[in-house]
């Protein structure tokens, strides 16, 4: 239980690294998470070979919405466009390295929605593309 | 009783039902045939709500301590359950309704109101029940409709060229009974929808009487819509379902406003969630969910292929049985092309007479127009008596109720 | 803790509630401080339910065999000790529903649609509950109603002079909640009615909470409409209720079409049956109302008075005790103007972190916006953290979150 | 339980004294039964001093329904309109003699509710009539 805000995630929730917005990106896409609230917005760069160049993520969140967001704006970096759309809940869930009920898991699979419905250029998020 | 059945154990399986051993009078026990109405509920599925009361019961999804986790993993665990047991594609086109009439009223209100415009034509039979009547009267109503409906023969069954007839009339909707909750007649579902999409048509199939008694697949019916309702699946009263087909619940606006049906709300405005969360507004019937989740796991265990043939074998038995009384009349069809539901009069007498004096014997039949005016006016009655089984009934029941049926005719004799 | 109540004997009804002895992980009791989301349910209701399905599960109206009966008196008599419970003038006042969201969209979509047309107003507050929010959106969607809201001052009243002003506008209808479910506010409902109805208006009371807490009496506030929900006030889920002048309801359209609605069906037309059955379709939630009679009768044993003087108490010693705590910012009114809610932030935490850590400590508080996201706006948050007590709480519970927060504290510190 | 189908029930169903209607009539009012689709229409001729001189009742229902419409029929010829409209469910009970549940009440109160219904000149009948 306590496992739930191991160190990796409470030091990126107060320090995290991809934190903000790019102007102008490539890629953007935002969205809420209708449980509570909140609210991501992604922002990728991409080189010529549409490899993500840069990854940002605004908007507000708990700490396991916000350390996921994190973990996975770094994790993009460096990955092509196909490789993101190709991305699992159990890859995110791999970085956070943490169990989650369901209600956290919509917490934490809040960004990695955002990120796949920019990726594929939807124009709404769906729940399918984290399951 | 003289005929062993090999489909289902149904001593053992009676014992999972207190209610069985009831006397309803000193000394006289129940003979529960009124299942079509409601079925009754076992211990397992009390059980499990019981459970989730006792230990893990909270709202859903918005509250993340633990009896709210385990609460909303269990609903949604349902929910799964319930899609597996129709075989949909997925849980997420399974919405929780209170029972099968709110699952056709949210089809005729969103999809229906969105969806149909004035002289458009719905095509519903003869025999439905006033669940899949009412909702399309209102809406007929309302956008100026025109309501067609598959005849009923004399022996109780769809007029299939009647229909292909109609199809001609390139209806928007074909809304039928799998199973008449009067006849008993189960009706080719398969062969309606094909012909229904090949004029263009969707599809909406009232399950409330399939779906407790056979297989049902939405995928091998290509259904659009099914509604069915927990009650009359050894499930708890207060909720039922609704399949719908993907496209069909994205695209449809939602049935009534409120908490968890939202993804963003302003004072002004909102945005809606995804399925199914759209269609579920407020604090949903959460412990009901999963005792219709354990009544699927109930069902599961024993087999519907297993229901369906035992169902088989009683209601031929009691068809045989009636038949030797002087006297009584059966509505509906043979025994191969119905389930197990038969309904009957006897002499000139009103069923509520029959009805009443059968149960000073104990046994528990339903008198009435069944919420089927329309099909009784057309058989030119106002009401019946009617005797239904489910996997719990014994063949001795059906020998008490014929010992009844003359007990019967005695008194008015 | 060193406060006595004099109220209610708490260790004494704490028995009643089984889960309440629950360890949330091991070692580690549950603190339920969740109530305004859902109440827990007393072994009393969950028995009375019990007996219901296996002893006289039937489904009603129809049947005349024994159970049938049985349930038929259960079902009606359960709706008179509701009926009683909020001073109502007939049992025939009271709709059963699945919760207050279904009630108020009945009342949105049947005497909404019916009696309201372009440009007319409808009053609403800042503080309401999405489901009293978007039943009027989507109706002034479809009819262009004009909505405006009263609005909320930042100690989390309603503003009536602002009220007043609105009221010069002649609405049509002034819906509001008669306690806010995250500020606690308990507005008075009595001053609003009458200014209502001096305009002109119809009034519609969403009392999800304040029924459950406080002696609510239609007669006393002259109510047109209020909304309940049983599963808030010690009841099942899938079961709530609507009371309506009966002026008002016998004039409304019916919401649904189906079973028991009716008085006759025809294949293209029915008439509508009388109320409240003219608002019931289908088989409803059955052994659910029967538990709601027992809530009824649970909560009338210990006295609506008790409880709501109970929970001023313990409001007040919370309110008190988390003002002691640095970085806590709790949202609403002092304790007299304010039911058992009590909804806070700490220092910069995200609320779903505050739940989360108190919930390694087995105190269930609710995290989010509570269904009210244009209250949150309002306050430029976009959620809280909210514990709630009913009259199964202990001070000792208030101690042990006061604990927990500052467990959180050090979490993140 | 027997009881229900008491001799003079029994006997009152199969030879009922007042079935028919009455052409001219003073009063004739009909109402279904939702519970079970029967019908009963009741006919009444009046005197100058508005006292019942002439009752019939028709249309179909159980054994129940049909004999509490017939000894309702019987009690009311000699009553004034006035007396008439203050009958209650337990007078028509009392005629009856016997116990009843919540449905079967709906068939013996249904000729009542028509009766009461037409003597009061509405347009429509109402369950408060037999309340
Ligand atoms: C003030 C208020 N109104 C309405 C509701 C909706 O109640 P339900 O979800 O039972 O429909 C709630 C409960 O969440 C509430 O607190
Ligand atoms: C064929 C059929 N359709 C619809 C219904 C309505 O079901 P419910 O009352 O559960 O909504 C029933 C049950 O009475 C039925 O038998």
């Amino acid at each position: 239980m306590d496992d739930l805000y191991r160190e990796l995630i409470i030091e990126r929730y107060k320090s995290p690294q991809f934190r903000g917005e790019l102007d102008p990106h490539d890629i953007s896409f935002e969205d809420d998470n209708p449980l509570c609230g909140d609210h991501i917005r992604v922002d990728l760069r991409l080189d010529e070979n549409d490899t993500v160049t840069e990854a940002a993520f605004s908007g507000q969140g708990c700490a396991i919405s916000q350390a996921s967001a994190d973990l996975l704006m770094e994790s993009v970096v460096g990955k092509s466009l196909a490789e993101v759309k190709a991305l699992t809940k159990d890859d995110l869930l791999d970085l956070l390295g943490i169990e989650l009920g369901p209600v956290r898991l919509k917490c934490a699979l809040l960004s990695l929605k955002v990120l796949k419905a920019g990726a594929y250029g939807l124009g709404e998020a769906n729940d399918d593309l984290v399951e | 009783m003289n005929i062993q059945t090999t489909a289902l154990d149904v001593a053992k399986i009676r014992e999972d039902f207190p209610i069985l051993a009831r006397e309803v009078h000193p000394g006289v026990p129940l003979v529960y045939l009124d299942s079509t109405a409601t079925s009754q509920r076992p211990r397992q599925v009390v059980e499990a709500m019981e459970r989730l009361i006792y230990h893990s019961n909270a709202n859903i999804h918005r509250g993340i301590h633990v009896l709210a986790e385990e609460a909303t993993a269990a609903y949604e665990e349902a929910r799964g359950k319930i899609a597996k047991f129709i075989n949909a594609p997925s849980a997420r086109q399974v919405i929780y309704t209170r029972n099968t009439t709110e699952s056709i009223n949210l089809v005729a209100q969103s999809w229906g109101r969105a969806n149909l415009k004035a002289g458009d034509v719905v095509i519903l039979t003869e025999m439905e029940h006033h669940s899949n009547l009412v909702p399309w009267q209102i809406l007929a109503m309302e956008k100026n409709l025109r309501l067609e409906f598959i005849p009923v023969t004399e022996d109780g069954l769809l007029d299939l060229d009647a229909y292909r007839e109609l199809l001609t009339l390139e209806p928007k909707l074909v809304a039928f009974t799998q199973m008449s909750n009067v006849l008993g007649t189960i009706n080719p579902a398969k062969e309606i929808i094909v012909l229904a999409h090949a004029a263009g048509a969707v599809t909406l199939v009232d399950g409330a009487q399939s779906v407790p008694h056979l297989p049902v697949d939405v995928q091998a019916l290509n259904a659009d819509f099914l509604a069915f309702s927990a009650h009359k699946m050894l499930g708890p009263t207060g909720i039922g379902a609704l399949y719908g087909r993907k496209e069909l619940l994205e695209a449809m606006p939602p049935f009534m406003g409120g908490g968890d049906m939202i993804k963003r709300v302003e004072l002004r405005s909102f945005q809606p969630n995804s399925i199914p969360h759209k269609f579920e507004a407020g604090t949903p019937a959460i412990t009901e969910a999963i005792g219709f989740g354990a009544a699927v796991d109930y069902l599961n265990q024993i087999g519907m292929v297993a229901v369906e043939s035992y169902e088989q074998e009683i209601v031929a038995y009691a068809l045989e049985r009636l038949a030797e009384i002087p006297g009584v009349r059966v509505f509906g069809p043979e025994a191969e092309q119905k389930g197990a539901v038969v309904s009957f009069l006897l002499d000139d007498l009103h069923a509520h007479d029959i009805s009443q004096v059968l149960d000073m014997h104990g046994i528990a039949v339903r008198a009435g127009h069944h919420c089927a005016q329309p099909l009784h006016d057309k058989f030119g009655i106002t009401s019946t008596a009617r005797a239904s089984f489910y996997i719990y009934s014994a063949f001795e029941e059906v020998d008490k109720l014929v010992a009844g049926i003359y007990k019967v005719k005695e008194m008015f004799a």
